[in-house]
């Protein structure tokens, strides 16, 4: 454990738990970004850059606007009538979270090759990356091609049939 | 070469891709049909040319194999590839099935059934003549028949009832015949490839192991009675397809009763379905038997020549005349075919006889590829022609020269190219069957050159019945061609034009191939002349 | 420099002699009809440098003779050698090998090429103004151009595989030309039936040419290492071939077949005077001066394989006589003036085919070359007649046209003595070399062709000179009662509406130019062909053949049967000149032998009776026998169909009912699990995460 | 001569380097007694590197922001038939000190209702990006601040950055006009990012490698003149040069893409409610940001710091950065602002399309053969009219309603 | 030194903490944010498997974790669209409103 780690730890998880819980939506999006940079962080601290960078752009440059632009056209800038910390709702969630976390903790520490440090030279290259995707991985590749596509076509579709019918 | 491009793969499913977009549109928007299947043939159409930009004809082997285990159980592998042989009939295939729907304009119901299914041929079509092994083989060869049963059936003219059922079940019974043929096949050798089946056939082993077979399953037969059983209902199969005298009789019908489209894809591919059969199957795995069979399949080739023409003289219907004369063509290719089975010259492995073999065989494939194209351009414009008028008697027209003269002209050439003048696509293909069939089959190459003079007879009159002679007024405002049909038209017209004046190009994409396939076949006559101490 | 091994440049650009008008017509066939200057400018302008370039060659080889020799004198052209300029070029390979085509440039080629450019491009220009006012005038000239390309070609091609498809081309250009016209139903038909019975022909020419390649493993006539197809002609003679022929003479049969169809030889004469349904010119330059020529070309081209088998060569001697004779008498009884033509065109082929037979080869050329100059003129006269009387083709509706057409009839009268054979035109040398070749021939019944010959240079003379007095002399019998015409010449009718029915007149000057060019040319252009030493032509065509002596006797006897013809001709027809609706003298005369004749002695009625009638009767046999087995293959169908829906009613009524009764229960259960879906996402997602949790701790424990 | 201006700064960079390690070494062993180990004076240099790298970008840049204002109200001047400033200093060349200093001492207002935190952290976080991208680019021979192997694909992603910045400046100040100075901001750039990216995409295609020193090695040449392997000369590179620099304009929030701060429509937009040093960062930041694309497209497009041998090669780059720079200032004096759906409908149906048939051209020349000059130049006249074709049917079919009148499709 | 383990405990806690996310807060742009961190905490630990694991040069992880993004680009943009739908048509975005799936 050295102190890049419990640093981006820290933003990590202080992000996402203030992104879950803080009712100011909007402070919640920029703690969600503040938790991307953290993941970000993580990437290159793990040597991958290019998914880092990758991270940045798509979910700081696009779904944290995304999210935001969401939050201007449902206009829901505070959460209102959210149930307080003590809900059984909440209270409910945090037992769920807690058992599915406990099953993975009880995984993790129950299994002796999660025990090994990091090996050295690990890299990954932009090109290795395009290679491995254009060969091994081409077909899911074109998968996701095709799905993000669709994704696309498919939230335009669906965000301007109200507009039709309203004509 | 790339092995890994997949491109026939890309190439035969392409069109399918294509017809399940086709289906998947909505009913509101069935115009749209017809671009996305435009769309696709042309797709398979650059994807054609770019396989054949990339083939190597100096290489007579299989090129772009793709070999992958497919039923294990049954050592079924999906095994593609392409040769000499098959390249030409790939590119007619992706060719002509643009032209096709350009010429579908008169359909006028169910239009995405009807270019889902034109597609859906189509790739049975590709597949057929890039498939190595038989099971998948023939699951194309179906996949090619049963689109067009329908084709016939739904959209074709007044009895289509009668020409659907008579074409299916008279390929239904080829294709009987050649799962039949496949079955014991298998059973006896254990393989559906046909490289492999080549390879056991080309050593002597294969009637034996056919022998033994059957003598397991208690017939008593000696190998030579057992591989000629299997040659006959071989034979069977692809005589009725391509036609052969006198597996015919359902053609006629056929292609008069089906869309326009229907025929050009029935005169110009599937006919050539058959044919390649003899190449890719009868030729190389029972080259004993038919070359034993020689004389009497010289006799039937002969016969689809004359009989073909003759009967073309006597059709008052024109689609009925053109469609006699496409199996007057396909009977060139066959003489070619079997000029290369007759044991003549095979006495000695004399370069020369090699050589003349190798001509009419080039010259057959060539043949296949040229009538493709002419009878698609003759049956598409007799298409136009029903299509304005409504008829096609060959008195209900005269004169129409007066009134639509590029139709006219266009008209012209692709008969002169049926006909057979130099210059045009046909003439490079029977000059070569004929030459190449001259010294072997003398007597029957010289009988069937009477063909060449009836085609003259039928088709000019043909010309002179319907675009000479005083305008017949009813027609005075029949319309010239227009935009979209000269673009179907006229690439047809200008391939004529290329492959009669420099036919190397193709005829370098097949030579190897059929070299190879004439070098495999020497030492089998070789064993038919001393069997038969010619 | 060793004339085997120099290439003249010329021989290197040979090609470009058809290439060009071959591009002219692919030009000229996409431009559209109002671009009629381009189209005729550009044909004329083609076929005037393909003339050029073919006096080129025609210089380059009378030089070639000269070279090597010291001196350029006239008795050193008479060179022994055979030489040939050769060009070759692989057009696509099969097998191991390659099939190679190739141009040759040698004296045949020159002599050849230059007449057959040099009448082209006359015609072409006479065309300009006879076809003036058709509206397919752009179409003409394409045609004219693909006829030129693929005639020059055949010339000047070293391939009998090139040679067939150029000849097949000049066929395609013939039947377009002859159709030309086509929505009169009889041109349609003429051009149809030109097509196929030169196909016929064509048929056996291409299978003698199949058993020639296969025979000698090439079609090249010459090749540089002499192993070209007539080079091996030796071989071929040793070898059998069918009917007791050598295979030398077999194949040379089955391609004489090809010239019998083409240069319209009886048996398969018949389409030829039918072709005159064509516009005139085409007449002039397919019928007469050119194309017909081709068949005797081809068999010029071909001789060494005629001459290794001496059977062959008597039946074209006997062909070709009873052809000139046999025309002849036809063209005696006809009326029309273009058909007289066409006969005499048949008679004239007949000489030349005669000429082959005898083994006079160079004799044949040369009259074919004269005869090309005369005959063009004498259509391109009659064209310009027809061109002046309004469209009447028949002579009996003429006369007197000389005094409204003095040029016209002046250099017809010159076509015609020339025709006749009277010294000294061409017409005059070159038959009297035929003759003489046919007297040399053989004693006894060989001397038949001689008197079939002498017989036909009397009735030449005569219907010719018929010809002249009916047309031009007397006075005009036309301009009233052309009712029943209406089908001769409608299309020039229709082409021609301006020219008001009245006198007869004279031609612009672009059809008769050409008129008096041809006029010179066939007056003086027979002194290339002087018997005795200075025989040129002989030499220049066939150096190994010993030259001729001058025979009086042939000389002698073929003037005065010339004179005789026109003497009685006179008799007939100038002495008293017709009335407007006198009967023809000759009918008096002859009687049922007149109607035969009048009747081309019934062939088209023979060929009708058998050879048409056999095809049909056999298309419609077949057609019959296709139709039975047809409905065998409908009731098998009908059968299976029936069986088919027994089987379908059986499978309907027995077994599908069980089915129905065990789908009810499925419903019941489905209500339960129904209860779980409360709607809410994260009712569904807190469910998943637990149970994902449950499973997870029992897989993890167990 | 020439290596030694080439290489003026990195020797320069380099004796500082080495004067802090000699420095660092008498310190201590004035302190410790013994010299800085070997680990420990690489450790100093590599710092000392970073420092002087840092310090260098933001000095140069932040004179270049000056330079910069000053070229702009010149050339502005100019076009408007003015003077423009021209008092402090010659031509009015210190301006923007003037300037700098009266930004420095204005009172900094927070609005009472702001969100304070976000209010006063966006100008930090806006300008963090602008002068981050700089970190990507070469600067001249030798002369790359890194050399990460992704850095176009960083330099996009840090340039995004900037967008949540300008969103936090503009909810940040609760104030109607720059809230919606703000969405317009980011619906703009977050359009515009795309065929921005995809302009790049070629030239990545046929460099093969996302790092900006070998897509500047790429074009290099060795002769004198070298520029002849500039991509903008290609067809496809010249495509993707104009499609850049439209896009770049809109992602800076340039005239005519300057909507977001349209003065007329929102008074200032998202930096409504800043004043002071917080309004210069702003300022800064458009200014840096601008320059910085400026040199991407130069890093891209025009040959990084290749040039003709006159000049070094950190001249040539900034010189040309300075061009595309003036071109913007030129289109701003030039052209009026866009409406909303104009510039949405520019963004999605003109320059995406294009710019994804860009890609597709530059498949289509990457795969010609171009080994003789014959085949280069109809390569060149291939893509050529490929391009064409594609410019043709995009104005005729695709955008064709862009500049239709409007359609109110969330305000009926 | 860091350890595998240290890096998937990270990834399970974010994890859980998305999960709390997403099975307690009403409302769906929250729950989709929640998502996405689950998302991220999935791709973290691919990332660490990848660059902890025995087979680096597979890049197995990197590829997953950059399909991992796209789907979740896919995911967050059809996901705030249909919130927008939603908001339109029950004028609210309470995922506890939205009910008319109830079985």
């Amino acid at each position: 454990m050295d102190v890049t780690f419990i640093i981006l730890s820290l933003i990590t998880v202080v992000g996402a738990i203030w992104a879950v819980t803080l009712r100011n939506l909007i402070h919640g999006v920029l703690s969600l970004v503040l938790f991307f940079f953290g993941v970000a962080g993580f990437f290159f601290y793990l040597n991958a850059d290019f998914v880092g960078w990758v991270q940045i752009l798509v979910y700081v440059g696009a779904v944290a606007i995304l999210a935001i632009f969401a939050i201007m056209l449902t206009h829901n800038l505070t959460a209102k009538d959210e149930p307080g910390f003590f809900s059984l709702r909440w209270l409910t969630g945090m037992a769920i979270a807690a058992a599915v976390g406990a099953v993975l903790w009880f995984a993790i520490k129950n299994n002796a090759a999660m025990l090994q440090t990091a090996p050295a030279g690990v890299t990954s290259s932009v090109a290795d990356i395009g290679r491995k995707m254009m060969t091994d991985w081409v077909v899911p590749f074109e998968v996701v091609s095709l799905l993000l596509t669709a994704a696309m076509i498919g939230a335009i579709v669906i965000a301007m049939e109200q507009i039709s019918h309203r004509k | 070469m790339d092995e890994n491009s997949h491109i026939l793969s890309w190439l035969t499913f392409t069109p399918l891709i294509g017809a399940i977009v086709i289906a998947l549109l909505p009913k509101r928007n069935e115009s749209a049909a017809r671009g996305v299947a435009l769309f696709a043939s042309v797709l398979a159409l650059l994807e054609a040319l770019s396989l054949w930009w990339r083939f190597d004809g100096a290489y007579a082997g299989l090129q772009f194999v793709e070999q992958t285990p497919w039923i294990a159980a049954i050592r079924v592998d999906y095994f593609v590839g392409v040769d000499g042989l098959s390249i030409l009939m790939v590119l007619l295939t992706a060719l002509l099935t643009p032209v096709a729907l350009l010429a579908s304009s008169p359909i006028r119901k169910h239009l995405r059934a009807y270019y889902a299914l034109m597609l859906a041929l189509q790739t049975g079509l590709f597949g057929v003549f890039t498939a190595l092994n038989f099971f998948h083989w023939f699951i194309f060869w179906e996949a090619g028949l049963i689109p067009m049963f329908f084709i016939i059936k739904l959209w074709g003219g007044d009895g289509t009832e009668r020409a659907a059922l008579k074409f299916f079940l008279y390929t239904l019974v080829g294709s009987v015949a050649l799962l039949l043929v496949f079955q014991a096949i298998y059973l006896a050798t254990g393989t559906w490839d046909f490289i492999m089946l080549r390879d056991l056939a080309a050593g002597g082993g294969l009637a034996p192991k056919l022998a033994a077979m059957l003598q397991q399953a208690g017939i008593a037969i000696t190998p030579e009675r057992a591989g000629m059983l299997l040659f006959f209902g071989a034979f069977l199969g692809f005589a009725i397809k391509a036609p052969v005298w006198p597996f015919h009789t359902w053609l006629p019908d056929a292609y008069t009763q089906a869309p326009t489209a229907g025929t050009i894809m029935l005169a110009g591919v599937l006919s050539k379905m058959g044919v390649y059969g003899f190449l890719r199957i009868l030729l190389p795995i029972f080259p004993h038997e038919i070359a034993a069979c020689a004389t009497p399949l010289s006799w039937l080739a002969m016969l689809t020549i004359v009989l073909g023409a003759f009967a073309a003289i006597a059709q008052l219907d024109l689609k009925r005349m053109i469609a006699y004369a496409s199996m007057n063509h396909v009977g060139y290719c066959l003489l070619g075919i079997v000029a290369v089975a007759h044991a003549a010259g095979g006495a000695s492995a004399h370069a020369d006889w090699v050589n003349e073999k190798a001509c009419a065989l080039n010259g057959a494939i060539f043949q296949m590829f040229n009538h493709g194209i002419t009878v698609a351009a003759l049956f598409m414009m007799l298409g136009f022609l029903e299509e304005r008028t409504g008829r096609r008697g060959l008195e209900d027209f005269g004169g129409l020269r007066a009134v639509a003269p590029v139709f006219a002209a266009l008209f012209g050439i692709s008969a002169m190219a049926s006909i057979g003048l130099p210059g045009l696509n046909g003439f490079i293909g029977e000059f070569m069957i004929f030459k190449g069939a001259w010294p072997v089959i003398t007597p029957f190459a010289a009988v069937s050159l009477i063909g060449l003079v009836a085609t003259a007879i039928y088709l000019l009159n043909f010309i002179q019945r319907v675009f000479a002679g005083p305008l017949n007024e009813r027609w005075a405002k029949f319309p010239d061609l227009s935009r979209r049909e000269l673009l179907a038209t006229v690439p047809l017209v200008a391939l004529m034009f290329f492959a009669g004046v420099c036919p190397a190009p193709f005829i370098n994409l097949t030579n190897t191939a059929a070299m190879k396939l004439v070098m495999l076949f020497q030492p089998a006559v070789q064993a038919v002349s001393r069997v038969t101490g010619m | 420099m060793n004339p085997a091994t120099h290439i003249p440049w010329i021989a290197s650009y040979l090609w470009l002699i058809p290439l060009l008008p071959f591009a002219a017509a692919g030009v000229s066939a996409l431009l559209p009809q109002r671009c009629r200057k381009t189209s005729a400018g550009l044909a004329i302008g083609v076929i005037v440098v393909s003339t050029l370039l073919s006096f080129c060659a025609l210089a380059e080889s009378i030089l070639h003779g000269l070279e090597p020799h010291a001196g350029r004198t006239w008795s050193a052209m008479q060179t022994h050698e055979v030489w040939h300029s050769l060009i070759e070029f692989t057009w696509f390979n099969y097998g191991t090998t390659s099939l190679k085509l190739g141009f040759v440039l040698d004296p045949l080629t020159a002599a050849m090429a230059t007449m057959v450019s040099l009448v082209s491009a006359l015609i072409f220009i006479y065309s300009l103004g006879y076809m003036s006012r058709d509206k397919n005038f752009t179409r003409f000239f394409t045609f004219l151009s693909l006829f030129a390309g693929a005639m020059l070609g055949l010339v000047v091609t070293n391939n009998l595989l090139l040679f067939f498809i150029c000849w097949e081309l000049v066929g395609l250009a013939s039947y377009l030309l002859i159709g030309f016209w086509y929505h009169r139903p009889s041109a349609a038909a003429a051009a149809k039936k030109a097509f196929i019975v030169t196909k016929i022909g064509d048929t056996g020419f291409f299978a003698g040419l199949l058993w020639l390649y296969h025979a000698t493993g090439t079609l090249q006539f010459y090749t540089p290492d002499h192993t070209g197809a007539l080079e091996q002609v030796t071989a071929l003679a040793g070898l059998p071939g069918i009917m007791g022929l050598s295979l030398a003479g077999t194949i040379a049969l089955l391609i004489f077949c090809g010239a019998v169809g083409k240069s319209g030889q009886w048996p398969l004469h018949v389409w030829l005077p039918d072709a005159m349904e064509g516009p005139t010119p085409v007449s002039a330059l397919i019928h007469a001066a050119t194309m017909v020529a081709a068949g005797v070309f081809l068999v010029a081209r071909t001789y060494p394989l005629f001459q290794a088998s001496p059977q062959v060569l008597t039946l074209v001697a006997w062909i070709g006589a009873f052809t000139a004779i046999m025309a002849a008498t036809i063209a005696v009884a006809q009326n029309d003036i273009k058909r007289i033509l066409a006969y005499s065109t048949v008679s004239q082929l007949g000489y030349m085919v005669m000429g082959l037979g005898v083994g006079g080869m160079a004799a044949a050329m040369f009259h074919l070359l004269m005869h090309g100059f005369f005959k063009a003129l004498l259509f391109l006269g009659a064209g310009s007649v027809i061109h002046g009387c309004h469209n009447e083709q028949d002579i009996f509706k003429m006369g007197g046209v000389k005094k409204h057409m003095p040029i016209t009839f002046w250099t017809y009268f010159v076509g015609t003595l020339a025709l006749a054979g009277i010294f000294p035109l061409a017409g005059f040398w070159s038959k009297d070399e035929v003759l003489t070749a046919a007297f040399r021939w053989g004693g006894g019944l060989h001397k038949g062709p001689f008197v079939l010959g002498c017989l036909g240079v009397f009735l030449t003379a005569f219907y010719m000179w018929r010809q002249v007095c009916l047309v031009f002399l007397g006075e005009y019998r036309g301009g009233k009662a052309r009712a029943g015409h209406k089908h001769v010449g409608q299309e020039e009718a229709e082409t021609h509406h301006e020219t008001a029915p009245g006198v007869p007149h004279e031609s612009p000057a672009v059809m008769t130019v050409p008129l008096i060019i041809l006029a010179v040319f066939s007056a003086f252009m027979g002194f290339s062909g002087l018997p005795e030493h200075a025989n040129f032509i002989h030499h220049f065509l066939n150096p190994e053949h010993a030259p001729h002596v001058v025979n009086w006797f042939v000389i002698g006897t073929a003037s005065a049967l010339a004179f005789a013809g026109l003497g009685a001709g006179h008799l007939l027809y100038g002495v008293k000149p017709l009335a407007p609706d006198e009967p023809d003298p000759l009918k008096a005369k002859l009687g049922k032998l007149r109607d035969f004749l009048r009747d081309k002695w019934y062939c088209d009625e023979l060929y009708e009776a058998t050879v048409v009638r056999f095809v049909r009767i056999a298309a419609v046999v077949v057609d019959l026998g296709d139709r039975l087995l047809d409905g065998v293959t409908v009731g098998l169908g009908l059968l299976a169909r029936g069986v088919s829906f027994f089987n379908f009613k059986f499978d309907e009524q027995a077994i599908n009912c069980g089915f129905d009764g065990g789908c009810g229960s499925v419903r019941v259960i489905g209500r339960c699990f129904a209860a779980l879906q409360d709607g809410r996402v994260q009712s569904y997602l807190r469910l998943v995460a637990v149970t994902a949790a449950i499973l997870a701790f029992w897989f993890f424990l167990k | 001569m020439y290596n030694f201006f080439d290489q003026l700064i990195l020797t320069l960079g380099a004796w500082v380097v080495g004067l802090v390690v000699a420095c660092g070494n008498g310190v201590s062993k004035f302190c410790c007694g013994q010299p800085l180990s070997e680990a420990a004076a690489h450790n100093v240099a590599a710092g000392t590197e970073i420092v002087l790298i840092c310090v260098t970008i933001y000095g140069v840049f932040a004179l270049c922001f000056g330079l910069a204002t000053w070229l702009e109200r010149k050339m502005l001047a100019r076009i408007q038939n003015r003077y423009g400033p021209n008092r402090v200093g010659p031509f009015g060349l210190f301006q923007f000190v003037a300037d700098g200093v009266k930004m420095l001492t204005k009172e900094d207002i927070v609005p009472a209702r702001a969100d304070k935190l976000v209010h006063f952290l966006a100008p930090a976080v806006v300008l963090a990006p602008a002068l981050l991208m700089f970190a990507f680019l070469p600067f001249g021979r030798n002369m790359a601040p890194t050399n990460l192997d992704t850095a176009v694909i960083a330099f996009f992603a840090v340039g995004a950055g900037s967008e949540m910045a300008l969103f936090m400046a503009g909810w940040g100040s609760r104030n109607k006009y720059s809230i919606l100075g703000a969405m317009r901001a980011v619906a703009q750039m977050i359009s515009y990012e795309i065929p921005l990216v995809l302009a790049a995409v070629p030239v990545v295609m046929v460099v093969g490698s996302l790092s900006t020193s070998q897509i500047v090695a790429a074009q290099g040449a060795d002769g004198f003149l070298d520029m002849s392997r500039w991509f903008v000369w290609t067809p496809w590179g010249f495509a993707g040069f104009i499609l850049f620099l439209v896009a770049a304009t809109a992602e800076s929030n340039r005239c005519p893409f300057d909507l977001p701060e349209g003065e007329s429509e929102l008074v200032a937009g998202f930096h409504v409610e800043y004043s002071g040093f917080k309004f210069a960062l702003f300022f800064m930041a458009e200014y840096i940001g601008m320059m910085a694309m400026a040199g991407l497209g130069v890093t891209l497009f025009l040959g990084g710091w290749h040039g003709p041998k006159l000049l070094p090669s950190w001249m040539w780059f900034m010189g040309k950065g300075f061009l595309i720079v003036c071109w913007l200032i030129w289109l701003r004096g030039t052209l009026p602002r866009l409406r909303v759906d104009q510039l949405m409908a520019f963004a999605w149906k003109a320059m995406l399309p294009f710019a994804l048939f860009n890609i597709f051209t530059t498949a289509v020349w990457f795969h010609l053969p171009k080994a003789t000059l014959l085949q280069s130049a109809v390569a060149w006249l291939v893509t050529a009219a490929l391009v064409a074709a594609a410019y043709w049917v995009v104005s005729r079919f695709v955008c064709r309603r862009a500049g239709a009148l409007r359609v109110y499709h969330y305000a009926s | 030194m860091t350890t595998l383990a240290h890096f998937q405990l990270l990834a399970s806690m974010l994890f859980a903490v998305g999960l709390f996310g997403a099975v307690t807060r009403r409302n769906a742009i929250v729950v989709l944010l929640s998502i996405e961190i689950m998302f991220n905490a999935a791709n973290l630990s691919l990332v660490a498997f990848w660059r902890y694991g025995p087979h680096p040069e597979q890049l197995s992880g990197v590829v997953f974790a950059i399909f991992g993004i796209t789907i979740a680009a896919a995911e967050a943009a059809v996901g705030l669209a249909l919130v927008i739908v939603i908001y339109r048509y029950y004028k609210s975005i309470e995922v506890d409103k939205m009910r008319s799936l109830k079985g």
